[in-house]
């Protein structure tokens, strides 16, 4: 079959609704294409498989995809994953003697570099008035980050599960995503696409973004029904490497948005490009990135999801 | 008849001082010309100029009157490290000019088993050159050279790496082989016995700039050939007086 | 320490007589290989014990029961999704792709350094430019540039190999006896004669030996090309195995890395004993 | 390619000859030179209007400009927190850490083995053993046995080392000269003068050799180590400006990188010409 | 009077065929003794026996009739490539014996020099050796073996390196270094005329296994001190008849 489109997806280990589609394979039914399916540890690697071409659909968080526009990568974001809260966290060891955030100097803090938990991490700092040049801030990749906990190599870390479950075995929770998106520095996920594949593909962006948006209907449609005995959490388990009894509670980290609320004022429509233009600021001032970027409606863009909403 | 002539020939190398200084020398068919002189003198420069590896910076390099631009088959080498190839066997190094030339695997075996013949090396056509004596590779290196049947041969110490015994016995095949083919020789040797034993005229260079200082007719050479032994050649008193001469013009030796 | 003077001593002093003379004296040879042996012996007993009375946790150390075991396991049944041979397979594929590649690019332009003045002119600098930079340090612009497929890895461990081929490639071609040179040329070789029946067989010892460093480069590089992005693999494979922390596969992969380095030099040197007897010996 | 066959040929064809003679002849320098300015031209030149007129986006080829102020920024401002000086100062510590360790295990190994049968006994089969396995194979078992602070790093840093010096010493051992050491023995010299007045000079050129060639290993093996939690160093820096898309700063750390190593080689050898100006003269 | 005695002596290398069988010889104080024979016959062998290098499977190496047990300073060797220090200069190569015993450096300076002296290369003390000739370093390395003033010299081809003319000198330097010193001289040499013109007495070994077939008395280097020249000795019917009459010992030659 070579009129088939081939499509590349990266994917990570977050444990959200469109794990199932994934796993049964409707995707590919519904774009009528071929996907490989690639797993990606961190959002850095999403972008840099984006960049150079070998990923044309990909899951990264908005710190990510905030340095990835701000170098002008030619992506644009197609579906907003939802907010993150509960579900990435910073962890302290217990042990390690770190009761409060300024007990946090001159210790080692692992996270994976460009990440959602990087930027929160440094935004927690900041709203804590601790100098990051005063943490030892390592790069490490979430699962080096659970075997480096294991043998006591790291006093805290800000991750995602399934490494953030294994951590929090022996650790305790000093904040996560909720708290620090309350300190004036929200992240979220989202599904981001290279644009010259939008363009050559556009059904296949469309189907991509339909069947999506219709797990995500599923869940909220039927939340409970996505309990731990669930054929779908089974999946969820199967894909990203979490526990099965926790897939429940790891659904309720995020807000998951509709399909049709994903055009709206709050979201792709106008929400998501000035959060990724308040990302970028920061990583500029952090001294991560160079430069910001005066506009980055370029980079958002709600086609897909009027038109997959249209098409249902 | 064949003639190899340098005609006032001069040569430095590239921004140095003038190592060859208005040398002629002219070599024919039937000539075993033999050079001696000290270390640096010029000796393997003035050959090489004949074997056309070097062009002089003046004069001229003839064969038959003709000047040469370059090293020709008519002119063979014998280099005194072998220079074999020992990628090749024995027999095919002995027959390279037949292989460059296209000439075919079997005859050119046949060719190189008649020169193994000649120099005493038959039945080691197969062996890897690398399971030779010294000795046994300076053979083939003759072989190698004598197989395009030429007019010079060339020979830059050849002998110059074996030891005492062998190159006796070298000395007596340089002979023959010189009678045979007839070729106009030059050699290059350190050793002042070997120049009277071999030449018929010896040539002594002295340095800075290289020249001809001395031309000395001999027949020593002849006398080995016509039968007489080597042993008595060389006690002989004329023999002897004519070495410490030579060495006196070599090295300018004061009287003590 | 103790000086072995008379094994010093009795040593050939000039090279020419090394020939003529038998190998090195059978004499001296069991002291060395029963110390060897014992060392040996003591070292996996230490290790054994170590292991078996767990003065050191499994995770750390298991014991070469384990480590056999973890053997048997991977190569029946696998780990992370390959089995023993699909990631031992893969990796020498992506070397064995880099060295071809490398090859075919490195030996001619060592031949264009090593024969020609306008060669050298562009090929030197660009060469010597690029040999100190650690292979690795590419990888993050390789990735840029080139993504984190194969490619990129195939690509990295080839830029590890080139320099050491070009540089050996370059000393065989320049290091041709000038000798040999004339005598092809006074038996009347032109100049494609002389490339092809000189200079060529003259550096393939040299291009050889380069090969078998470039080898042992690549290998060393692929375990860090694997590093990034790769989902089959030996370095892949202790990677996720350390990331899982399970040591025994650890180990066994470091084994497995080690015994094919090994045969892979030594199948090298095989090949050059074969494709060039004569090497060293005129 | 044009074979330069009179340069060859001018080449003297015995060792002893080349005292005596000047060095390469000059004149036919230029045109190597030439070639080489024109080429380095071309590729800055191709670069620059590459870059220029956005015929590859900047994401991919900052330009030679961006790059140079991606110098000047890292070195004043800093990237990742810390600026190029600490970056490069962090790996400098590191390489040179491993090197005074390596060298403190390896010169003593290389004396044992090359000196006596015992030590050869023992410490030949590991060295052998350890020596085909890229030292990067390591790495996971290292950060499982000692985590991924400093002294994993400076570890793996070290093992890359230890092979090189520990043969270069032995090689250097066991090639003494033995005429110079029954020279010694004949002139009076006990077992320890034969160590500290004929062999430990007589090695100190190999051994010299061998820490050249170690300091280029554990370079080499440094951008390595960094790929894993480090939280300053150069390859760290790279790596981490990869992950930003930071190309011009990757690529400003690659000169880095090629600039210290091309410096580390070049001290090394004016270190080695004066502390062994005999070296491979006498 | 000083007597370094070898007494039966036998040698095979491990495992090999024998390399010398049952060789006596005897070196008083005033004797200069020159061993010639063909390449591989155990000349070094035996040297290196009476340097004590090598211990004897049978047989005795005596000094003065007590056994010895290793090299000792009263046996000075001299080495055919010199085997000097590089990293010293070449005061300090010379005074090398006194370094290990701990004089402190102004004596060893005042030592070195009054050497250098006598081989004449005054003046020449700090420079580092590995700038000076094959010849200098030779006289360095006869200067060192002289300094412990030992009752015997022993050298193997001292000279075989150098080039001819240099050669010369050398061999009165050795005889006059001989002849001053007064030390048992011990020499092997591929030189006949060297050995005629320096020995009192020649040894000729022969191969397979390594055994001594003739002693010959000869006197050229008296008369050479006596103050006759080179030439004439060398020219002399006496030598030139000795030199065909070892030389036939040597190879064992057919009259040709
Ligand atoms: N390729 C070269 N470049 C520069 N100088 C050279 C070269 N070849 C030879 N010379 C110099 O030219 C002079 C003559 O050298 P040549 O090799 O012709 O002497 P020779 O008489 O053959 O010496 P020998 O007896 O040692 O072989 C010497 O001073 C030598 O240093
Ligand atoms: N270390 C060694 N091991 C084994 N055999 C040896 C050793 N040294 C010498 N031989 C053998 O012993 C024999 C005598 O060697 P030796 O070096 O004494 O001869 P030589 O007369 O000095 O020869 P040359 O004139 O070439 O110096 C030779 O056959 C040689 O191959
Ligand atoms: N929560 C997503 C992780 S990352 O894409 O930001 O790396
Ligand atoms: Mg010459
Ligand atoms: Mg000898």
């Amino acid at each position: 079959r070579a009129d088939q489109t081939k499509l590349t997806i990266g994917y990570q280990t977050v444990v959200e609704p469109s794990k199932v589609p994934q796993a049964d394979g409707v995707y590919e039914k519904a774009a009528n294409a071929t996907i490989d399916w690639k797993k990606f540890d961190s959002g850095a690697d999403v972008i840099a498989a984006i960049a150079s071409g070998a990923v044309d659909i990909g899951y990264v968080g908005s710190s990510p995809l905030a340095a990835a526009a701000s170098r002008e990568l030619p992506i644009e974001t197609i579906f907003v994953v939802g907010l993150i809260g509960e579900s990435e966290a910073l962890v302290v060891r217990n042990g390690a003697n770190i009761n409060e955030p300024k007990d946090l100097v001159g210790k080692k803090i692992a996270v994976p570099f460009v990440s959602t938990t990087h930027y929160s991490l440094l935004a927690a700092l900041k709203h804590w008035n601790i100098d990051p040049k005063t943490v030892e801030v390592l790069n490490l990749r979430p699962p080096e980050i659970a075997a480096a906990w294991e043998r006591g190599d790291i006093d805290a870390a800000y991750v995602w599960d399934p490494a953030l479950g294994k951590i929090k075995e022996n650790g305790k929770v000093l904040t996560d995503s909720a708290q620090v998106a309350t300190f004036g520095a929200p992240t979220f996920d989202a599904w981001i696409v290279r644009k010259e594949f939008a363009d050559a593909h556009p059904d296949a962006v469309k189907a991509f973004v339909k069947v999506t948006g219709q797990s995500y209907a599923d869940f909220r449609a039927k939340p409970d029904a996505w309990d731990a005995k669930s054929e779908q959490a089974a999946k969820i388990a199967r894909l990203t490497g979490a526990k099965v009894e926790e897939v429940p509670a790891l659904l309720k980290g995020y807000h998951f948005p509709l399909l049709e609320e994903q055009a709206s004022n709050a979201l792709l429509g106008g929400g998501t490009v000035k959060a990724v233009a308040d990302a970028s600021a920061f990583l500029k001032e952090q001294g991560k990135i160079p430069a910001v970027l005066p506009d980055y409606s370029g980079y958002v863009t709600t086609k897909f999801v009027t038109e997959a909403q249209a098409s249902n | 008849m064949p003639h190899l002539t340098l005609e006032n020939v001069s040569l430095r190398y590239d921004g140095g001082a003038p190592v060859l200084s208005n040398v002629s020398l002219d070599i024919a068919s039937g000539e075993f010309i033999v050079i001696v002189g000290r270390s640096g003198c010029g000796k393997t420069s003035l050959l090489n100029l004949a074997a056309g590896f070097l062009t002089p910076d003046s004069g001229r390099v003839l064969v038959d009157g003709r000047p040469v631009a370059g090293p020709g088959a008519e002119r063979a080498v014998v280099f005194q490290n072998d220079a074999l190839f020992p990628w090749l066997s024995t027999a095919e190094n002995v027959a390279f000019a037949a292989r460059l030339a296209g000439v075919a695997q079997a005859e050119r075996r046949r060719q190189a088993d008649r020169l193994l013949d000649i120099v005493g090396l038959a039945g080691l056509g197969d062996r890897p050159i690398w399971q030779l004596s010294g000795g046994q590779r300076q053979r083939v290196g003759l072989a190698r050279a004598l197989a395009a049947d030429p007019a010079f041969l060339l020979m830059d110490e050849p002998l110059g790496a074996l030891d005492a015994m062998t190159r006796e016995g070298m000395q007596d095949l340089l002979l023959n082989a010189w009678h045979q083919s007839g070729a106009g020789t030059l050699l290059i040797t350190h050793g002042v016995e070997e120049a009277l034993y071999l030449a018929t005229r010896i040539i002594v260079m002295a340095p800075a700039p290289g020249r001809i200082i001395r031309r000395l007719d001999v027949d020593f050479g002849r006398r080995r050939l016509a039968g007489e032994s080597a042993r008595s050649i060389k006690s002989s008193p004329t023999f002897v007086a004519a070495r410490e001469d030579l060495l006196d013009s070599i090295f300018e030796r004061e009287a003590a | 320490m103790s000086l072995d003077l008379a094994e010093a001593s009795l040593a050939p002093s000039r090279a020419e007589s090394e020939a003529a003379r038998p190998p090195t004296p059978p004499r001296k040879r069991p002291v060395v290989a029963i110390t060897a042996g014992l060392t040996l012996t003591a070292l996996l007993l230490a290790w054994t014990i170590a292991s078996h009375f767990r003065l050191v946790s499994a995770l750390f150390l298991p014991s070469p029961f384990e480590v056999s075991r973890a053997f048997l396991t991977v190569a029946h049944e696998g780990f992370v999704d390959a089995t023993l041979w699909q990631h031992l397979s893969a990796s020498l594929g992506r070397v064995f792709a880099a060295l071809v590649g490398a090859t075919l690019i490195a030996v001619p332009v060592g031949f264009a350094i090593g024969s020609s003045r306008i060669g050298r002119g562009i090929f030197d600098p660009i060469i010597e430019f690029l040999r100190p930079i650690p292979p690795l340090a590419y990888l993050p612009l390789v990735i840029i540039w080139f993504g984190i497929g194969e490619p990129s890895k195939i690509l990295i461990i080839g830029i590890a190999m080139l320099a050491p081929i070009v540089i050996s490639t370059t000393s065989g071609v320049k290091g041709v006896d000038p000798d040999r040179l004339n005598a092809a040329r006074s038996l009347g070789a032109t100049r494609g004669q002389l490339l092809r029946h000189v200079v060529l067989p003259s550096a393939l010892p040299s291009i050889l030996t380069g090969i078998r460093i470039a080898l042992g480069a690549g290998w060393s590089t692929l375990v860090a090309a694997e590093l990034v992005a790769a989902s089959r693999g030996l370095g892949f494979m202790i990677q996720s195995a350390a990331q899982f922390l399970v040591t025994d596969v650890v180990l066994m992969g470091i084994l497995v890395i080690a015994a094919v380095a090994f045969a892979l030099e030594a199948i090298l040197r095989w090949i050059e004993r074969r494709l060039v007897p004569w090497a060293g010996k005129a």
